[in-house]
């Protein structure tokens, strides 16, 4: 695991966008062996800004703009990684990460397991993922089930701009593969944080609601919703908890059985497809775990079964407030 | 002295005892294979003189035409009726001569930045826009005009071209598929797989690659060593071509010529026209980033609008009414635009489970249900 | 949806291999339109023969070699399809689908939805998938999860030479994408079917054995461990029911919450990896149906979170009979 | 007359108002780039009489070696000691050469038939086996001969070559490497995506596509309609050779002049090596499906060991000495596999949950107890 200090001290205000920046900033100040590469993420500072400014302080060898190939940027990540460095890849939006999964799955996922421990392949890649920013068809899809389900790859995702910075040092830092996803949504929501305030290992879930009645469980785009369904909640005469995963893989069970035994209530909540999706793994999880501490079933909120719609129509395929809040009297108060 | 000095050593040559003739190489010629070493022009040379002149009227008005109809896209995004738009200006010569190289039986592949080829070739314009409104993915049956959706992930429209291409031929129809992607999209695996397979199962398809010197950000040079992006072609042993592209007669001969030599059973081309596009990648897009205005300038004067005006005026065929006649053809299709797009589109949420499979699984028929439920409670709520 | 009509009669004895080999010629020969492509498929007959015969029956054409591009093959019978063909293609094996992901996500899954009907792809993907037969790394992944939870696709997995016949028919007429998923391990099983006994269209779920005790609810190639398990589970008792879902997608609800509420116990069983495994949908998905039914939570057995292990180890990866009954002898019985 | 008749008409040159001149093509002469039309051959011309005597010795050693290699390799899979092999018979001139071109820190990317290769540059022969006897993924540690994992998806390890080298040469080390894939595999995009980036990028690698004519059961002709694979470089403006791939010393050559090429900062290169596989893809396969017994017998004349062989004895060099000292070191090495190969491996179960990560997860280790548990209750049962 490499070094991970902040040169940056006292609490600040920004955007995700600009958390993500300065972590990457962050980490390759602190470890040479950090390298970015992508599409534009050059010049241009990446399509979302992400990586602004990087060429022009470390040089374009470090902060690299590769041709247009996804498998051939990832691919070549996993030779610089046998070779010493440590790449961060940027996927410009998570569609376009698919012509990159032969290398992820085959490769990246499993090069430390084929080799006995000897090429450990640790590798960040950056996926700007998930809808609610009117993108056209490709630009919206929520694929973070697709990696949770690959032995190898840790996947985590950040819902706010301090585990934005945090989770992304830790992610770079960590001699494991790791897949990170960024709300697209949430690249602009503006939040103070303290760079300075020490970063965790990825894999701890934390609550960042408390509450009496029953527990939302999500993380990433859909932690917003879910604190707005809370407060709305309220009014309905429920007091939920939200708990928020922060990464998929090392899932957090402790945590989050802690919270599900002590509530019997949960509903998992997320927006990429339902079916096979990443809530499918934790309410299955949890119920196993919890069953006799459970007065209804683990309900989901998700989004529907289809392909991701045109922008007009998102707002009726994302999770809303009404959506987790009918789950929520759903869950067998009678009793 | 290394064994190599020997290479071209003709008394080396055919002495090694069993090597098998059916091993040696090359298998084909390359020699015809290869591209010209400077793209063809026509405009402004004397090959112009020899060009119909209603073929250059015809060029001319469509180019007014696509000029207006990427200025009016790109109003439309400052005024909020478009979501996004990736402007061909600057590109006008390709996308008119891509539509007016094929038959109407032809198939057209064409990428998020070819609407203007797809209107060309017969596409409502408001439904060729559809995907970049954001009211609907496709908003034109592709079969009635024999144009795939606009594809977006990169050079993903290569194989399909080629295999539409392959059944055709199979069918016995003299049907041609013409692709169209930009000089990034050539570093995919897709067109590499693609180009491969059109050579093999010698498809009649036609690759048209828009070198605009960008992709996004990335100029050609950190894009690709290769001496032109044509010079693939050798590569899959068929034809590299190169082309001017912001010449429409010599695109229009160039796509032409190839598109004959598919249909009539010559297997594929690579086609390379080097353009430029004028704005941004996208309206989203900043192209003061990564590119001088000087650059831009110096294309603004290799324009495609007025690479054919001034031939025209060197034949004698700019005359008043063609002006007349052209300008107002782009006004009207300018003016079909603003309306059509003046009111927002009514959409049907319902529809997000329409099409998802050719019979709705249960869970979707539940899911629907959810939808309808919610609508209907919210319709309550306001009243109506 | 195209014709499905066998020109064979009567009740014959042969392989999975063999059925599944006599389902394609039967398909060429009763519709034109299907035409069966991929790697090694012609003069081989494929790797593990599926294809045997086929181009000597139906010429080159019908059934072709294709270069060795698994994104191409996917991406021309794209083109294929939308010219009116039915396109039949081989991956070669489950861990070389990989490259084509990109053209099945973005493309084979969405056409339709895309052009709002105007462009169905009826092509079928048959993908030899899974463990058990000594395949050094990269030949036994099974990845169904992925397919399973990408809306547009449907996903079928046989289990007995009868429906490797019928399904394996009813997925090449179906006008939707199908993801045919074919256990490499049961390929030269032997069984008795009558290939004239018609073909049911995809979707449903059939009981393999009743039971009275608890449901082992499976697909595949751990449908004859389960049935191993269940005979074994006499000795302790239980007298297990066995389901065998056929499909994924679509999903037959109604049948396993059928059975799960009559019983009141369920595991579920894959081989491949359990987290985000089709296993938590279903097993999540049935616990939201017939929770008040359940007398304990449904339980998983899977294989493990690790990546397909080398042949010499893969016996301690993949469920076997005394896993299952572990998991059984969990299912709260002293209640 | 089209337009398409003044293609070649210098009047036409240059009369272009405003054709920018950075636009125009080629940006490099492709002509160094295209390969020689014939594939070099030194064995049985004139320039093999300059070869090193000590060299064409190494190279003979070597080669018997490594042809008893692999029939002893072969003889193991039907002694059902290892579970597939893939024979590289036919191709051992390849091998070595590939082994030899590289200095020991250079780093060489493998593929499934490549084990001679990796047991050349000094990985031992059980361990490069593992893979195919089936008890480890990867019996070596890469990084101690700085030989990758065998790669089985086909063409996934040229951009991890490509990688590697980009990293070494940022190192400011002179390292190079080398990566091994066959005919079928310049069919799959990750070849194409890997061999622009290295072009792009400059990088210190050397691609060696040993062509045996085959991909399974897939001829040449139905994998790629190009002249030769050779010319697929010129797409990505690097050099491209072709070189008879059953002459140990042509091969030698290439591959070493390309090596140096890269080294010292010339770039990539792109070497087809034509060759035959003298056995069936692996003993799994039935090879009389797809080809002929004359095939193999014509290529079995142009065998890489007898073609040396004639070298050396036509320079004198085949003395009662080397022959005998070849012939004990290649029985030695055939010895050693199958006193090594003789018990089965020990193998701990425990070790599928070891490297899955750095540290493994809460639920992994869970999945380690209950494998445990049950490993423990199996030996309860069997009295252990
Ligand atoms: C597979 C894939 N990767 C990335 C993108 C994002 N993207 C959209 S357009 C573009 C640049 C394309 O450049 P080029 O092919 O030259 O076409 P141009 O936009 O210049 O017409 C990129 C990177 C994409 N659409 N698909
Ligand atoms: C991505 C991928 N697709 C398919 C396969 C299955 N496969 C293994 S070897 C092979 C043929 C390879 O031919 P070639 O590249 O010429 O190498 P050779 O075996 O002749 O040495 C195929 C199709 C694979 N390993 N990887
Ligand atoms: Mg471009
Ligand atoms: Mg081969």
């Amino acid at each position: 695991m490499s070094t991970v200090v902040s040169e940056q001290h006292g609490l600040r205000t920004g955007t995700m966008a600009q958390a993500l920046n300065l972590a990457l900033r962050d980490a390759m100040r602190a470890d040479k062996t950090v390298h970015v590469l992508g599409e534009d993420v050059g010049a241009l500072g990446g399509v979302f800004r992400i990586t602004d400014g990087l060429t022009a302080e470390f040089g374009p060898d470090r902060c690299l703009d590769t041709p247009l190939a996804e498998a051939g940027i990832l691919g070549t990540a996993v030779g610089m990684a046998m070779y010493g460095l440590r790449p961060v890849v940027e996927m410009q939006f998570d569609a376009f990460a698919y012509p990159a999964l032969e290398q992820l799955f085959s490769h990246v996922a499993k090069m430390r397991n084929r080799t006995a421990g000897k090429l450990p392949l640790p590798i960040t890649v950056r996926i700007p993922y998930g809808g609610g920013i009117g993108g056209v068809e490709h630009h919206s899809d929520a694929s973070e089930a697709y990696y949770a389900h690959t032995p190898g790859l840790h996947v985590v995702t950040p819902a706010t701009v301090a585990d934005a910075y945090g989770l992304l040092r830790a992610s770079i830092a960590s001699d494991d593969p790791v897949v990170f996803l960024e709300p697209k949504r949430l690249y602009w929501g503006k939040d103070g944080w303290d760079p300075a305030a020490g970063v965790e290992p990825v894999g701890k879930a934390v609550l960042r609601r408390p509450g009496t009645s029953a527990v939302l469980v999500t993380y990433g785009p859909s932690l917003p919703v879910c604190l707005e369904a809370a407060e709305a909640a309220k009014a309905e005469g429920w007091d939920l908890a939200v708990l928020d995963l922060r990464s998929l893989v090392p899932f957090d069970e402790a945590t989050a059985c802690e919270v599900v035994r002590s509530l019997g209530r949960a509903v998992v909540v997320h927006e990429s497809a339902g079916f096979g999706g990443a809530g499918a793994e934790i309410a299955a999880r949890l119920t196993e775990k919890c069953f006799h501490h459970l007065a209804a079933p683990v309900l989901r909120v998700t989004g529907f079964d289809v392909p991701y719609p045109p922008p007009m129509l998102e707002h009726h395929h994302l999770p809303g407030v009404d959506r987790i809040l009918d789950a929520v009297a759903r869950l067998q108060w009678e009793e | 002295m290394t064994v190599l000095d020997h290479r071209n050593d003709p008394a080396a040559a055919g002495t090694v005892p069993g090597w098998r003739p059916g091993a040696t190489a090359p298998r084909t010629d390359p020699a015809p294979l290869l591209p010209d070493p400077e793209p063809l022009r026509v405009l402004g040379t004397p090959a112009a003189d020899a060009a119909d002149p209603a073929l250059l009227r015809e060029l001319y008005r469509r180019l007014v035409a696509g000029r207006r109809y990427n200025q009016q896209a790109t109003t439309l995004t400052k005024q909020g009726r478009l979501a996004v738009y990736p402007a061909s200006t600057g590109q006008e010569a390709c996308q008119v001569a891509a539509a007016l190289a094929l038959r109407p039986d032809d198939w057209l592949f064409p990428s998020y930045r070819d609407t203007l080829a797809v209107v060309a070739r017969g596409v409502d314009p408001l439904q060729a826009l559809t995907l970049l409104r954001g009211d609907a993915h496709t908003g034109y049956d592709p079969r009635a005009t024999r144009t795939a959706p606009l594809c977006t992930p990169l050079a993903t429209q290569v194989p399909h071209a080629v295999g539409l291409a392959h059944a055709a031929r199979l069918a016995g129809d003299d049907t041609v598929a013409l692709a169209l992607l930009g000089d990034g999209g050539t570093s995919e695996g897709d067109f590499h797989e693609g180009l491969n397979f059109a050579a093999v199962l010698h498809a009649p398809v036609v690759f048209l690659v828009q070198n605009n010197g960008y992709a996004i950000s990335v100029p050609l040079t950190r894009q690709s060593a290769a001496p032109t992006l044509a010079h693939k072609a050798v590569g899959y042993g068929m034809p590299g071509r190169l082309v001017d592209g912001n010449d429409a007669l010599a695109v229009h001969a160039v796509l032409t010529e190839a598109v004959e030599r598919a249909r009539t059973g010559g297997g594929p081309t690579l086609v390379e026209a080097l353009t430029y596009r004028i704005e941004a990648h996208t309206n989203a897009d900043d192209a003061t980033r990564y590119r001088q205005a000087e650059e831009v300038e110096a294309w603004r004067v290799h324009d495609p609008v007025r690479l054919l005006e001034d031939a025209l005026r060197g034949r004698g065929l700019l005359d008043e009414e063609l002006v007349a006649d052209a300008a107002e053809r782009a006004e009207q299709l300018a003016a079909r635009m603003r309306a059509e797009f003046h009111t927002d589109p009514e959409l049907d949420p319902m529809s997000l489970f329409a099409h998802v499979y050719a019979e709705p699984t249960q869970q979707l028929r539940e899911q629907a249900g959810q939808l309808a439920a919610e609508l209907a409670a919210e319709a309550e709520v306001h009243g109506r």
